[in-house]
Parts: C-alpha cells; sequence; structure tokens
C-alpha cells in the first residue's frame, strides 16, 4: 500500500470502499459486489488471481437485481 | 476560436489501430475479427491491423490516416500505455492532430496475455475493451501543453560517494550545486570502511572527490545543515535550508536525493556486544586502527537480512565480508576464518574471482540453514552443518555479524517533505524499475545511492554521475514542457470547502481568499485525481479522465 | 426563554458586534427564517414554536450561508439549537462559515423535543439559554442491521422506489452547499425518469454525507413520500465512528479522516 | 569544438545516452554495427519484474 506512486490515493480510496461496502451492505446489496484490491503492475499472478477470485464470488451472486434493462449493446 | 476548440463541435472521426504485436497479440486472439468489429463501432471511420503499429511502417500509417481520412480521434489497441502512449500519442502531434485525442486500448496484457490459450474469450474480451475505449475517446478533449520557467541550480540531499559524484559530474557541466551534508564530514558511508575491494584505500579516494568538489566555485557546500523545506516544482523549486550560519532560502531547479542508509546495529542478535561479537563496520575499524588480537574469527553473513522483519538481501554484504575476511588473512596468516553464509551474492567485475581467491587463501565457507541458526555462546559458534547432518562447534574469539544496510531513521521526513514514495522495506522507490531508474515520479526530483537499495561505492558512484545526466537533460532545456494531464477546478462551481486542498499529496491547490475558490497549480500537479475524487461537486476534474468520459467508457463495457 | 434570546439578540445588535442575527419570526401565523438588524425590530421573534416547542425547524445555517458568501467581512449571529451547531461546526470545517465571524445564540432543546428529533445531544456547547436535557439513544440502524439482507434489500428498494425526486431532502440539508449538485449530473442520474436510479440517487447523497450528516432530521421531515433517509446517513455515521472514530460535528476543530491523507487512523 | 557526439552501441545503454544527451541539446550520431538498434534487450520478450515488453 506504501508503494503508491502517487503517494497516498490509494490509502484515500481504501476508506471511502471502507464506508460505500458497507452503505450496500445496509442496503441489502451484497457488500461482495464491490472489491479493491491493490496489485501492482509488477505482480500479474495476483491479478490473475484476484480478478478469478472475485468471478468465483460474483458468480454465484448473478446479475444485480437491481440492473436496468438499457440497449447499450451498440453491435 | 483556435483549432483546437472547433475539434470539440465537430462529429468525433474515430480511426481505431489493432495491433497483431507480430504473434504476441494475433497468436492468442483473432486480430482481424476485432479490427471487422471495430467499423461497427458508432463515430469510426477508419480502422486498420498492423503487423506492428509501433514500427516505422506501422506509424506512417496512423499519420497517413489522420491526414487522409480526416481523423480527429486515434485509438490504438495494442500494448502498456505505460511504454507506449508517449510514441502514438506524439505520433499524432506530427501529424498535426492534438495528442490528447489519442486512446490506447491494451490488449495485450489484459487480453492475449491473461487469456492465453481461449481465443475466442480474448478475442471476445478485446472487442469489448475497443468498445470502451472508443466510446471515451469520442469525449476526449484537446489539451495545451504546459510551460514554465527554469532555476539552472541543483541541490544535492547527502554528501555521501553518490552525491559528491553527481555534484562533481553537474559542476563539470556548468551548473551551480548546492551540496548539503547533514554531519559535519562529506564522505558518507564509505569514511567507515577501511581498505576497497580495488585494493585501495577508501580514505584516498574519497578525499580526491572531496577536495575536488570543495575546490569548484560552483559547489557551495553546507555541512552540519538540513533541508528544511522544499516546495515549488521542477524548474523552480523553492528550498529552505537550515545551516550552521542560520536559515537559507533559494531556489533549485532539480533535487537529487543522495541521502544513503545506515548499517544495522544488531543489537539483540547473535549474542551482539560490540566487543567480541561486532558488527562489519567496527571490524572495518578495527582494521583501520590495525587492532586485531583475534586468532579465530567467525563471520555471520545475513545477520538480521532476508528475515521476516527484512525481507530483502541487502546484497553489498558478501561482498564487504569476503573482502574483509581476505584483508584479515592478509595482513594475520595465522588467523583462522570462517564465513557461515546462506547464499553467496558476488556479481560484477572480478567479484566471483574474488571468492575463489578467498577459497584459496584457506578461508573456509560453510553453508547454515535460516530455520536452525548459528549460535554464539561464550567463545564458542555451533551451527548445524547440513552436508554431514552435524552440528559443528567453532572455538572462535572473534565473531563478525554481515549486516544489512537499513533505510535511515530520517527516510520517511524525507520522504514526506519531497512528497515521494518509499518502497515496503523503507527505501525510496524509483518512478519505474526499468525506464526511469534515477527518477522520481515527482518530476525533477531524482535518487541515487543507498537511499534506494544497499549499493557498492562504485554503483553509488555511477548512479551520481547518471542522475547528473538525468538533471541536465532538463535543466538545459530553454523551458519546460509539461503534460497537461492535470487537474481543473472549474470556479463557477467550486464553493471553497477546501476538500480536495487537504487531499492533494503534491501541494499544487490552494485557497483564493478573495474568490473563496480553490485553484491549481498545473505545474506542480501529477494528475493523481484525489481531489476529483474528493471534490463533492464535480468542479475538480482530472484532464482526460472527466467523469462523462470514464462514464462512457463503463456505459460501453 | 425568549426573553433571554431576545435580551441577547438585543445586546449584540445594540452594541455593533454584529450585523445582524438570523433567527425565526412569527409573521401572519406562519414561522419564517428572519435577519434581524435593528434592536427595536424584535418583536416577531419566536424560537419556532407553534403548537409544541421547536415544531417549526429551519436550517437557519444554510441561510447564514448566503448572507456570508455576500457579506464575507460581517459578523452575523444566529440562532442555533444543539443540532445547528453540530452543523455549525461541519461548515467551519468545510470553509463555508468562518468561526470568528459567526457569533451563536445558543439554545437547549426541551426534553419533548429532543425525544421527537431523536436527539443525542439536544444542546448546544455554548448555551444563552434554557435546560440541557438528556440526549436519546437510537435504535433504529441496529434494528435494520438485524433483518436478513434480502428483508433489507426489499425495504429499501420499496422505500426508493417511493422517490419522486423533488430534491428536498438536499434543499433543505444545511450541510448541502455546493453550486453544483451531483444529483443533477446526467451522467450519474438520469432525467426525467422515475423511479430514480435505484440505489445510484440515494446512496450518492449517503455517500456524500458520510463525514457531513450532523443528524437534524430534516431530511425525513421534508420528505413528501415519508422516505426513512435520516436513517440512511445514520448508518454512514455509525461507518464512520466504528471505523474512524470520527462523529462529525462534536468538535469545534474536526478533521474529516475522508479528507485527510494517508491511511485510516489505528482503531 | 564541435557540439557533435558519437555514441557507439545501440543498446538500452547506447540509446538511453543518446536520448539524454539529445535533451540536452547535443546533436547525437549513433552508431550501431547490426541493422536496427535495441541491442540484447531487442531480444528479450518481457523483462523482470516490470513485465514491460522490451521493446
Amino acid at each position: 500500500m506504501s508503494e503508491c506512486n502517487y503517494l497516498y490515493g490509494n490509502y484515500c480510496a481504501e476508506k471511502r470502499v471502507t464506508v460505500l461496502s458497507q452503505m450496500l451492505d445496509f442496503c441489502g446489496i451484497e457488500k461482495d459486489r464491490l472489491r479493491a484490491r491493490w496489485v501492482s503492475s509488477a505482480e500479474a499472478p495476483e491479478f490473475v488471481e484476484e480478478i478469478n477470485e472475485f468471478i468465483d464470488v460474483l458468480k454465484p451472486l448473478g446479475p444485480s437485481p437491481l440492473k436496468k434493462q438499457t440497449s447499450k449493446d451498440v453491435a | 476560436m483556435n483549432m483546437n476548440d472547433l475539434i470539440l463541435y465537430e462529429e468525433p472521426r474515430i480511426g481505431v489501430f489493432v495491433c497483431d504485436c507480430g504473434s504476441n497479440i494475433a497468436g492468442h486472439l483473432d486480430c482481424a475479427d476485432v479490427a471487422e468489429y471495430a467499423k461497427t463501432l458508432p463515430n469510426v471511420v477508419y480502422v486498420k491491423e498492423n503487423l506492428y503499429t509501433c514500427s516505422e511502417a506501422g506509424i506512417v500509417e496512423i499519420k497517413k490516416a489522420i491526414k487522409g481520412q480526416n481523423l480527429n480521434r486515434v485509438v490504438v489497441a495494442s500494448c502498456s500505455p505505460r511504454t507506449h502512449q508517449p510514441l502514438f500519442s506524439s505520433s499524432c502531434a506530427e501529424a498535426g492532430l492534438n495528442p490528447y485525442l489519442f486512446e490506447m486500448v491494451n490488449i495485450r496484457d489484459q487480453c492475449s496475455w491473461v487469456h492465453m490459450g481461449k481465443r475466442d474469450d480474448a478475442t471476445q474480451k478485446a472487442k469489448e475493451l475497443i468498445r470502451m475505449g472508443v466510446a471515451k475517446s469520442a469525449g476526449l478533449e484537446p489539451q495545451e501543453e504546459i510551460e514554465s520557467s527554469l532555476v539552472r541550480k541543483v541541490l544535492v540531499m547527502g554528501g555521501g560517494i553518490a552525491g559528491l559524484s553527481a555534484a562533481q559530474a553537474l559542476a563539470d557541466m556548468g551548473l551551480d550545486i548546492m551540496l548539503v551534508e547533514k554531519t559535519s564530514n562529506f564522505g558518507g558511508l564509505l569514511q567507515q570502511v577501511h581498505q576497497l575491494d580495488t585494493g585501495g584505500s577508501a580514505r584516498a579516494l574519497l578525499s580526491k572527490i572531496i577536495d575536488d568538489v570543495q575546490s569548484r566555485s560552483n559547489i557551495t557546500c553546507y555541512t552540519k545543515a538540513i533541508v528544511k523545506e522544499t516546495g515549488g516544482y521542477i524548474g523552480n523549486f523553492e528550498i529552505k535550508i537550515d545551516t550552521q550560519n542560520g536559515l537559507i532560502k533559494d531556489k533549485v531547479g532539480c533535487i537529487v536525493v543522495a541521502t544513503g542508509a545506515v548499517p544495522l546495529i544488531p543489537k539483540g542478535l547473535f549474542g551482539y556486544d560490540g566487543e567480541t561479537v561486532i558488527s562489519l563496520m567496527e571490524l572495518e575499524q578495527k582494521l583501520k586502527k590495525d587492532d586485531l588480537t583475534a586468532r579465530r574469527i567467525v563471520f555471520i553473513q545475513c545477520a538480521g537480512a532476508r528475515t521476516k522483519e527484512r525481507e530483502y538481501c541487502s546484497r553489498i554484504c558478501c561482498m564487504i565480508g569476503v573482502k574483509n575476511a581476505m584483508i584479515v588473512k592478509e595482513k594475520y596468516p595465522l588467523i583462522d576464518v570462517r564465513i557461515l553464509y546462506r547464499d553467496m551474492q558476488m556479481y560484477g567485475t572480478h567479484k566471483e574471482q574474488m571468492l575463489w581467491d578467498a577459497r584459496g587463501k584457506g578461508i573456509q565457507f560453510d553453508v547454515y540453514n535460516p530455520d536452525n541458526p548459528p549460535e554464539v555462546k561464550e567463545g564458542k559458534v555451533s551451527f548445524f552443518q547440513s552436508i554431514t547432518g552435524k552440528i559443528i562447534d567453532l572455538d572462535t574469539d572473534l565473531v563478525v555479524l554481515s549486516t544489512p544496510l537499513v533505510p535511515r531513521s530520517d527516510a520517511p521526513a524525507v520522504a514526506n517533505m519531497m512528497r515521494v514514495p518509499t518502497d515496503q522495506n523503507g527505501f525510496f522507490l524509483e518512478a519505474h524499475a526499468k525506464l526511469r531508474p534515477l527518477d522520481f515520479a515527482a518530476d525533477g526530483i531524482f535518487v541515487c545511492g543507498s537511499g534506494r537499495y544497499p549499493a557498492t561505492s562504485t554503483e553509488a558512484r555511477t548512479q551520481g554521475l547518471g542522475v547528473a545526466s538525468r538533471v541536465a537533460a532538463i535543466l538545459f532545456k530553454d523551458k519546460l514542457v509539461k503534460s497537461a494531464i492535470v487537474a481543473k477546478i472549474n470556479p463557477e462551481s467550486c464553493v471553497g470547502c477546501k476538500a480536495c486542498l487537504t487531499m492533494c499529496p503534491y501541494e499544487a491547490i490552494t485557497y483564493n481568499r478573495d474568490k473563496r475558490i480553490c485553484e491549481i497549480n498545473e505545474i506542480l500537479c501529477k494528475g493523481c485525481g484525489n481531489c476529483a475524487a474528493t471534490c463533492p461537486s464535480h468542479s475538480a476534474q482530472l484532464c482526460g479522465y472527466k467523469p462523462e468520459q470514464l462514464l462512457a467508457q463503463i456505459g460501453a463495457a | 426563554m425568549i426573553d433571554i434570546v431576545r435580551q441577547k439578540i438585543s445586546k449584540l445588535l445594540s452594541d455593533g458586534s454584529v450585523k445582524g442575527v438570523v433567527a425565526l419570526a412569527m409573521a401572519n401565523g406562519h414561522v419564517a427564517p428572519c435577519l434581524f438588524q435593528k434592536e427595536d425590530d424584535l418583536e416577531p421573534l419566536c424560537l419556532g414554536d407553534t403548537k409544541k416547542p421547536g415544531d417549526a425547524r429551519y436550517p437557519l445555517n444554510k441561510v447564514l450561508i448566503t448572507i456570508a458568501r455576500q457579506y464575507p467581512e460581517d459578523v452575523f449571529g444566529v440562532l442555533v439549537r444543539g443540532c445547528d451547531e453540530r452543523g455549525l461546526y461541519v461548515l467551519y470545517r468545510l470553509n463555508q462559515l468562518e468561526p470568528d465571524k459567526v457569533m451563536t445564540i445558543g439554545i437547549a432543546c426541551p426534553q419533548e423535543l429532543a425525544k421527537a428529533c431523536e436527539c443525542k445531544k439536544p444542546y448546544p456547547d455554548e448555551l444563552v439559554a434554557g435546560e440541557k436535557t438528556e440526549g436519546i439513544t437510537q435504535q433504529g440502524v441496529q434494528d435494520m442491521e438485524d433483518m436478513d439482507l434480502s428483508k433489507r434489500f426489499s425495504f429499501w428498494k420499496n422505500q426508493f422506489s417511493k422517490c419522486v425526486k423533488c430534491y428536498g431532502c438536499r434543499d433543505i440539508c444545511p450541510m448541502c452547499f455546493c453550486r453544483e449538485c451531483s444529483l443533477e449530473c446526467e451522467d450519474i442520474i438520469s432525467k426525467g425518469e422515475l423511479p430514480v436510479d435505484i440505489p445510484v440517487f440515494h446512496l450518492t447523497r449517503a455517500m456524500h454525507m458520510t463525514d457531513r450528516c450532523i443528524d437534524c432530521g430534516l431530511c425525513d421531515e421534508t420528505c413528501p413520500s415519508g422516505i426513512p433517509l435520516r436513517l440512511l446517513y445514520k448508518k454512514t455515521s455509525k461507518i464512520m465512528n466504528a471505523e474512524f472514530g470520527f462523529t462529525s460535528g462534536i468538535n469545534k476543530n474536526e478533521q474529516s479522516p475522508l479528507n485527510l491523507m494517508g491511511p485510516a487512523p489505528e482503531k | 569544438m564541435t557540439n557533435d557526439i558519437l555514441v557507439l552501441g545501440g543498446g538500452i545503454a547506447g540509446i538511453q545516452s543518446s536520448l539524454d544527451l539529445a535533451e540536452m541539446g547535443f546533436r547525437v550520431h549513433l552508431v550501431e554495427s547490426l541493422a536496427s538498434i535495441g541491442g540484447k534487450m531487442a531480444q528479450l520478450d518481457k523483462t523482470f519484474p516490470t513485465n514491460d515488453c522490451a521493446i
């Protein structure tokens, strides 16, 4: 965490994520849907592991019941 | 209205360039299919697949398309923006397109690498990433680069071999240097060293350099002086130095951090007492004073290094240990010298040979296991010899602990003052291990010597000289040009709540009391985006990363 | 109590220590915020009591901000209850008001009002009139936390669906002072659509309230759809307290952990 | 004295020297015996520890 080239940005983000995740939970939205991890560009395997882990968490949760029907699929 | 403003009102005409990167990308996903798909995206008027977009031919291709197809946005889907963004955006500029109207999509790292062997998935993801990139690019705005003046003066913090070398080289180039040393003497850690690995005396080498530095009219030396404050920005740093003759305020263009490191005092390790169990540096003192009465000496390498508390390898202790063992053996051939080690780190010219020479001189080397470390007790060192599987007891009257260099206790304060980061071990952290090894991420501030990582005197000197060249590359310009990726605060909507001000790590934001708003100094701003994330009214925004641009990108996901 | 307040205001105005005092006035049977500038015009002064104590509350701080923006060099007085004073502390921190340009006339709320407001500290630190009464311990957040996730989800979905996007919660909030509001940013909140973006609209506001909400309850009172907004903001305050040991508005020189660089303080 | 500098060898060291010198305002002549510059580094794919493409 202390190795951010922008010094403190990640700490500041971490604090906000702490609040948001608990607020989501309070509103009945699984807080596992939000995840913040700090992986440096030198840690490719860690990154892949994180993402895979996150996918494993997200899949059972399924799409958000709040997802809006949009016509964003332009192609 | 200038050209740039006009672009804002034009319909986006986006050109997409998909790079095969030889087989690096094309080997793992279907680039032709991706390119076909890109043609269907909104506002995309031109798509081209290249074997190597970054090659001469690829660049010509981009330039030709900007002119021929009248493109006003360019998206390149290839590799990492960290290495290639500058090339592509400057190529756009050469073709007359504002370089900030360029967007890069990383389909190598994020598609071909991570989804190797899943061709369809990788192809699909590349399409999606390009869709996001194209969506963002449509909202890009041209930016003007920022220019500022330069002070041709350099502050060098630390008068060890690294700082001295930097000062020397910079003085050679005719720049003015302020060399600030905390203690009363120049020379740093090298002052404690007896003989160099090359055989010469450390004192002689140092004296030569120090005399030269002190004789230069364009180097102002300050000893027993501390840099109290650094403000301002590249080209125009404002500094305050606490000297023996009071506080000095001055302006410098660049700052070199050469504050070094200190040897770990091995308190509580292997029975360290400073008399019969001493550190390597204490041995150097004994050798200097020719005050060695021991008959049997055991060196223990990695004392306090590569442990749970200090995971890193200090990497110079092996050489120093072997060097000193040889000096002992040469001077006092009857002394029995043993070195207990975990691994030997003997890199660089002649160092491997030095290890063999040491063995030839009768110095004994034994491996110890960190899980079962040697024990020092009343004139005895016992260790588990893994080859024989036996516990070996060595009678000894002097134990030398090879301890690592550790960051100075005031390193965090220096890092804080300069607003530069440190790594997990507390050493200063450079901007990029490969591309910018002597630069800090903060522009105009550089690092050399053991403050970055334990270095031999040769390495410290090399880095000092290298830093001089990095500094000169900046200060010999007429004026500074800086990236326009900075934050801006909308004076109309800012309510002056100062939330951004406290969040700016670079002190780039000031409060304008008359207008009751916060303002950004664009030269100081590094574009980290803390202010934009904090501002409740979206008044602070990061150019090139505005909410609407990012949301367009997310929306296209 | 009102006589002591009137005396105090009269004194501040007569000795010239303030340019005016923001308080409440009763006119034509209605209570409204009023800037009193002359000591002999204090007749309509009231404390917001109509049928029962304090049943007409207004965000006087918010009125004060508007005035202070126009006359930054002048000192103004303001009538404050416990909640108003907490609001002032936050507004000092966020540089919307300057402490040396504000003189408070603090009044304590009677127990009945404290109970009605579920107020944790129904009196200001600097008290001019009234007796300090006990703060009220709060239950709502815990009750909500005790529900299971899906219950909570349907509860809030139901509540948020009632929103008519009148912006009343924002407009009444003494802690809302931005010139441009995120809730009107079309990239986040779609325009002209109901129901509002769930939960984006209300969570965005809640996140902005995280280190600001002083728990005055005006949002709840204002909401025409009866959405328990205060409960949402109470939760943010609870998180801030549990995670960072921070409560907004209890310390005149407070610093928000969200606006301090570096890691969160050790718990 | 002319302001021209000859750099012999177009590997990473030669390239970086040339770049820094050019930034300082010198005229640099970079000479490489092979058909392209880049040296050993250009033959690498990814580099430790950042995994950046060497090219």
